[in-house]
């Protein structure tokens, strides 16, 4: 599909669909409602919208769907630290009933026991997921857990008194887990890696103090090398009187293997959109579900689901909470989805979810690693967790192709490629996460392209130069996006910069 | 009942024992024991999870799920006069279909050119927001609108360069709670009340409070108590003339009848999607900031912005405007964070605004006063019962106002709720200034025919 | 996508979904329940299905449904007669809804009352639409609504004692008017068209005798030309004490304008997919409702359904009925989303869709005629109802492309287009129905593809030839289709009389 | 309540008056009224149609659909013993994804280029279900089993070269009244009984009524009192031996454990397919005719069936076997007719069976047999329950007989559905011979517990 720009379909009248109409006798008994609206406020043109047919509008946003990919149209495995696993499509029956969709967050408890049930329930898994004691669902997603974490570290030290302003995290733990406290008004040190990868126990040491409120480590890391001595940082840390909070967007490795109570975490979150399942929608909405140990129950985002006899509520009497981190209780429908995922799998599978993921991780990292012009980071570590970051810096070298070049080629081959979270440390890097859904044929095949790609680099540099060559657009001018002159965020702007294929007014 | 049979789990193919073992003997392992070599065993969760025996199939799923589920009551099964920030409006079918179009709902973060529907669809979803608010630059959609507000409120201060902000008038207690915990340690916030005659903005406890120290005011419009502000011009000049920025946060399904916050002044507008044909979900969001295009407030944004830009074949490209402003870029010196937000909530609100188009946005207007001034006007004949509070008008919610009853807030919901119907949202806890007081609210969704089954309850509960 | 077979993409072990379990305790009481079976019909070999994880399923569908074209992805008028127009998502709810999708037809009729209701008040809106007076839904498509009437003209005149096996329709009417009573043992007098195109009047009384049964007739046909003198057609047949049955395929343009009752028929059936937006499916399932006059109530097939008092049932009490077309009582799918479609466009909504779909067709008919090579049969018809049947003839005659050549061409502009019904009387036809569902700017863009098409066939010869460029497949070699020996219509009958990729064993 | 706006319809764009204009001046007319010259006033309707007000707004709509839907229950809202001829079994989620995307459910009738996905689902489906029942070839989907059934006769008298068939053993009744139209006129009818000791085919009566006349045998397997027809092998040696043709009506969920007919000697094997992942629907279904590839037989069906092909550029292509043999290509000679069946449902099936896999397939029949015999072995003690009415194996159907209650089956039944169970089909009409019999089903979604509350339930009632 060449498709346009939803306003170039615009039709002068057309509509997509009409509204209930209150009838001659209502406008009878109170006017047409708009005239009593005070003048200075009425607006009196109309928004500049399109006018489209129904017809129209699922047509044109059919045609972009169809040039997005999901983990239900490829092998979904090059977009490491997202887990793109598979979300069940009888999950999705639950969320779109109207008995999820349709409900209102201030609505009579006893209409939304059902809400409640989930919600606690899935609580209760998590008490075994996890080890810790309670739990928030307020989060959107994984950064937004971050942020729940970095409020309830701010909240305790106030309530205890203590003047603690300092965040340590490591350099392969998630962007968010320097972001956020930093966004939050804490120093943040970012460890660096020592030459297993792993985060420097020195550094620690010595960036360690009575000023330090938190540490915020995800483990494994993006590498997918698993912290052995996570306990004597989290040990050291308790020791200074700070906070050990545990990012576990990287958990879909460790399901029912570890955890973080015996790793002495005090707080904890989960990507209830990764590791268990609730699809990603092109990025949200999500749930990074909180978790605490029991004396930090009072600083968590109020409110709290309890249970009284059979009856499930809403405690709001948290008068040391953190406050609130969303508007109402969460996404309900990723809370629904990754319970009714758990309960499919149950304990056992749970746990065999995780251990296949690290085997097809270890699959695809002895396939990869046997890819000229690609290695990997710290290759002393043999056995990966559930994701590995790779590297082309060797290929890079021999042929002047990068990973930015994989990225550009593999969209021919109707899959997806992500180069690395930023800073690159690890030169040209990639990130590969197998997860437990693929099959084997799957990561062969996913492997081949690899492979291929990296066969044209060094003998068909010509392939590489063009690409991609199948995708719906080619090489897009990123200048402009750093232009303020240029740049169009809208149609609006656009309009006002641009006549006709972008010529400058 | 546990199953009896040897289990190959649907979601984990290579959990077949035969898959299983070639691939082990690819990698020379005898077990997947074998590859947790790092994970030592004082770290290793002892025993199993005691987790609930699981529905290994479907139909058993559906069973346990549905019967959970079923323990809900949904606004189709009820009449619901809830609103205080989270709307049921008509999602048109369409919305529902493309969000859950596997391309989009199963997406994530790939590149323009393998995922340009998901790019396009988001440029898309940002112009049809500005000709709504009448701006031209908005953002990828936040986790929701009070975040918008958070966020809008930090941009005001980097912008201005101060940080406190006021917060003016009858402002939603569930929003203005998250608000605080994204500003806390880093602004402080006064408050200004509202005016007890007109529900508006307190022109004089604002001006006493503006002062050289406040990088902005922000005021919801309609206000949480429903009356359209009709100060904002006044109101952003006292700002202004301060130096301070003025933030609007506003309902978007308001904006085909009420003029944009950016006609009166606001430098920044913002506001909780959900209206725009997302279903509530026990309170879901999606949260939008948009002002004008201008370079030393595009780069206060911590949002995702995409363009449209050329490619070299001459088709419409997209990518990210100033990459090196997110903290996906740059953590480690971000001003705010940006992360999994709520995209696929932005694209249904993009399907929307393309579905109701300007025509369907006036009358979503028309029939919300409509309605709004038939139960008022239905409910003003019952005795006792009052819905002129405030002398100012309303858009969509209003305060009906028992105090002359007798009754307690509490105790017509639980009548209500006895017929079907979810009354008011009780804000006498919440404004105790109000007394017994509940918070109205009246879309297209609520029939005059609802309406009328309302005052008859009422009446007949007060009488 | 470059998709595999299906049993290609088989792994061993490997499970889709999972059954319920009915657990140890019952296996303890009852035994594995297989042993039970008597053994010379116990199957001990497992069916050679593909093994998949349920992921692998749905991706490899996915992906062929990305190698289809819907009526919600392109600009479907290129399937003349078929009348491809919106079929509203808002119905799809109602479908799949529990309430519909799980009820069983031996319910009892207390619990069924729902569907009950709308059989019933879909035939109360069909009283007016058509005119008739009794309905019944039996039927699962147009072909299967002729069935219904070639059944009750055997039933009436069984029951009348009257011996009569000759039915008359007309070269432009549907296939199925003529093969189905073909198929029902009448002999068939198929008419020719007039100098006008339509059904050439003194052949027709020609054909009529004592003989006759029954005329079945479509009007407007399949030319889009409307036959005025319709009612001296039906005047004669009852003249000759022959049954009139109108087959309403094309009845898109008639809605609110012209019925089957003015036109004096007995009979009528409509296609629920077509005129009343139930979606094609790929080829059904779908509804034929089947329309009678009172006096022929009691030949339609059983049961009908009823309502006394606010109560609706199922009445089986026809002893003349002509038996059943189908088991139980219809597609409850299609007659739901009938119904909803009516009822979202009342009487007025009705006749503004078939006054459109006549604005539509007369608007690109007048398009399409100034395309190079391209003509319409009977052209001193000016104006037509909601279909035209073109002809390449010219085009043809100039350049040797004719409407196969252009068919293999459109698929590369991402659209549809299809000959016509055999036999092709008007030289290289195609048929375009443009319906209501389209806009402006739709019709335009698909009239700009047939132009261009013609530019190419009269000007770029080999980029025609080599057609299609862009689909999934190239030429198929259809020799194999009729040849015993190389067809393969199911995969174990190709692993029988192939390897690798056709060759033959 | 009349809507007071001037209508645009979403479903009509171009009933838009701005465009209607521009059309009409593009055609050289004043209005639409001027296209209908063809069409004579007085075959016009006089007048509008009297329609009921409609629901212009999809809330409007829903609103209205719920209201009238809600009066049917659901086997999820209870607990079902339905079956003859019409199965709840579990049906995958991804079965019901697949065929309402716009893609499948939108499309109809493309060619081998643009709708090449239906032609492979639609192979893969004849595919799947040749590997089910062990043979070549298989159909596009019919209408219904019953009208597969009906095709089948026919197609066995054209290649035998006679008119007569015979319809051995129980046979569902519903069924064989469409298989008689189908017949009606071209082909006659012979029945033959069913055993009253074991159910299953009286072959003294058959070989009383077979004889050279006769084209065709056709039995159900199970039958439609639910017995696993043992005698398939013998029936087919009588019928081969003179000549005429073994048909058999094989109910496709059980072929995971019991024999599929072509290895019992059956010609032609057909069946419903809506047992495999179909959803109930208040009875809707889809035949397959199945058979070996033998061009005699392939040239007799009336339906598409679609071979693969290869392609210049060696793609799996795919096409119409034997075209000029359908109705389409050969209106005016054909032998039956083809046209919009139930093709979704072969994608549905052929999902379904992908999903299902072989192991799917035989835990499907080891569920329903491991369940049927815990309901038969409950229902047993119950005073005056019998179970055992024939001497042979049942599966998934059996006859419950109330005869030694001294209680009808419509009472029984009407007891159960105040509890929430719908009970057996009664068929005492239907067989009186069997008195107050009722034919239960039990599948997969029938769980241990629920045949208990049955059975508590027929206690409680019939003590």
């Amino acid at each position: 599909w060449d498709e346009p720009i939803i306003f170039q379909l615009s039709e002068p009248g057309h509509r997509g669909i009409l509204l209930p109409c209150a009838g001659s006798e209502v406008e009878a008994e109170v006017g047409d409602g708009l005239s009593s609206i005070p003048s200075s406020m009425r607006r009196t043109d109309l928004p500049e919208l399109p006018e489209m047919g129904q017809l129209q509008v699922l047509r044109h946003f059919n045609h972009l769907a169809q040039e997005n990919l999901g983990v239900d149209y490829n092998i979904d495995i090059g977009q490491g630290t997202c887990t793109m696993k598979y979300s069940p499509k009888v999950n999705e029956g639950f969320v779109s009933s109207h008995k999820v969709a349709d409900i209102h967050p201030c609505q009579d408890q006893s209409t939304v026991q059902g809400a409640l049930e989930i919600m606690y329930l899935l609580g209760e898994c998590f008490k075994e997921i996890c080890g810790l004691d309670y739990f928030s669902m307020q989060p959107g997603g994984g950064s937004h857990g971050a942020l729940a974490m970095a409020s309830m570290v701010k909240a305790y030290f106030r309530d205890k008194g203590e003047d603690r302003d300092e965040v340590i995290t490591t350099f392969y733990s998630h962007p968010a887990d320097a972001a956020v406290p930093i966004a939050k008004g804490f120093k943040v040190t970012v460890l660096p890696p020592d030459e297993d990868g792993l985060p420097d126990l020195d550094a620690f040491k010595a960036a360690l103090s009575e000023r330090t409120a938190a540490i915020f480590f995800t483990n494994p890391e993006d590498t997918g090398i698993f912290n052995s001595r996570i306990k004597e940082f989290t040990g050291l840390a308790k020791a200074a009187g700070a906070l050990c909070c545990y990012d576990q967007a990287n958990a879909n490795g460790l399901l029912g293997i570890a955890r973080a109570k015996e790793a002495d975490f005090d707080l904890s979150f989960f990507n209830l959109h990764k590791t268990f399942a609730s699809p990603h929608g092109c990025g949200g909405p999500a749930t990074g579900l909180v978790a605490a140990r029991d004396y930090l129950r009072d600083y968590l985002p109020a409110p709290l689901v309890v249970k009284n006899g059979d009856t499930y509520s809403l405690d709001w009497d948290l008068p040391k909470s953190c406050g609130k981190v969303k508007s109402f209780y969460g996404t309900l429908p990723s809370i629904i989805r990754a319970y009714a995922w758990i309960m499919s799998l149950g304990a056992d599978g749970l746990k065999e979810a995780s251990m296949i993921a690290i085997l097809n991780n270890n699959y695809v990292m002895k396939k990869l690693l046997a890819i000229k012009g690609l290695s990997m980071a710290y290759p002393h570590h043999g056995a990966r967790i559930e994701q590995v970051r790779y590297s082309w810096g060797k290929m890079k070298e021999d042929t002047g192709f990068g990973t930015g070049d994989v990225q550009r080629r593999i969209a021919d081959f109707g899959t997806h490629y992500w180069s690395s979270h930023e800073p690159w440390v690890i030169p040209e890097p990639c990130t590969i996460e197998p997860s437990e859904s693929y099959s084997k044929e799957d990561l062969d095949e996913y492997c081949a392209i690899l492979e291929r790609i990296s066969y044209e680099c060094y003998n068909e540099p010509e392939t590489i130069k063009g690409a991609p060559h199948n995708s719906t657009i080619h090489h897009v001018d990123h200048d402009v996006l750093d232009d303020p002159t240029r740049w169009a965020i809208t149609w609006k702007a656009y309009k006002k910069k641009y006549d006709g294929y972008f010529n400058k007014k | 009942m546990s199953c009896c049979r040897k289990i190959v789990h649907p979601y984990i193919p290579n959990s077949s024992p035969e898959t299983k073992k070639e691939i082990l003997d690819f990698i020379g392992a005898d077990s997947i024991e074998e590859l947790l070599v790092d994970i030592p065993q004082e770290l290793r969760m002892k025993g199993d999870m005691d987790l609930p025996e699981p529905c290994l199939s479907e139909a058993e799923l559906c069973r346990h799920m549905d019967s959970i589920l079923e323990k809900n009551t949904s606004v189709r099964q009820a009449i619901s006069f809830l609103g205080a920030g989270c709307y049921s409006h008509q999602v048109p079918a369409i919305v529902d279909e493309i969000i859950s179009s596997g391309e989009f709902l199963t997406a994530y973060a790939g590149e323009p050119y393998e995922d340009h529907g998901r790019f396009q669809a988001m440029f898309e979803y940002q112009s049809m927001m500005a000709e709504l608010l009448d701006v031209d630059v908005c953002n990828v959609p936040t986790y929701d609108g009070a975040q918008a507000a958070g966020n809008a409120l930090r941009m005001a201060s980097r912008i201005v360069g101060r940080k406190t902000v006021i917060m003016a008038g009858a402002i939603n207690p569930d929003r203005r709670k998250v608000v605080e915990t994204y500003l806390d340690s880093i602004l402080s916030i006064k408050t200004v009340g509202y005016d007890g005659e007109t529900g508006l903005v307190d022109l004089k406890d604002l001006s006493e409070k503006l002062d050289e120290t406040v990088a902005a005011v922000f005021v919801e419009n309609p206000t949480y108590l429903g009356a359209i502000e009709t100060q904002g011009q006044t109101i952003s000049e006292m700002a202004h003339k301060i130096g301070a920025m003025f933030v609007v946060f506003v309902d978007p399904s308001s904006l085909g009848v009420l003029q944009p916050p950016s006609r009166y002044g606001a430098d920044i507008s913002c506001g909780d999607i959900q209206p725009l044909g997302i279903h509530m979900h026990y309170g879901t969001g999606g949260g939008f900031i948009a002002t004008a295009d201008d370079p030393k407030i595009v780069e206060e944004y911590p949002s995702r912005l995409f363009s449209v830009a050329p490619t070299s074949h001459g088709e419409w490209g997209f990518g990210d405007v100033l990459w090196e402003r997110t903290s996906f870029a740059n953590r480690d010196s971000c001003k705010e964070f940006v992360g999994t937000h709520a995209a696929l909530w932005g694209i249904a609100a993009g399907v929307y605004l393309a579905t109701m188009g300007p025509k369907g946005m006036e009358d979503l207007g028309r029939e919300i006063m409509q309605r709004s001034l038939y139960a008022k006007k239905l409910l003003s004949s019952v005795p006792g019962v009052k819905v002129d509070r405030f002398k100012s008008t309303s858009f969509k919610e209003f305060v009906v106002d028992l105090n002359g009853t007798g009754k307690t807030v509490e105790e017509l919901n639980r009548y209500l709720l006895d017929k079907g119907i979810f009354g008011g949202k009780d804000i006498s806890k919440e404004f105790p200034e109000l007394g017994q007081a509940a918070l109205y609210c009246v879309t297209e969704m609520v029939s005059p025919r609802d309406i009328e089954t309302l005052v008859e309850a009422i009446r007949s509960f007060v009488e």
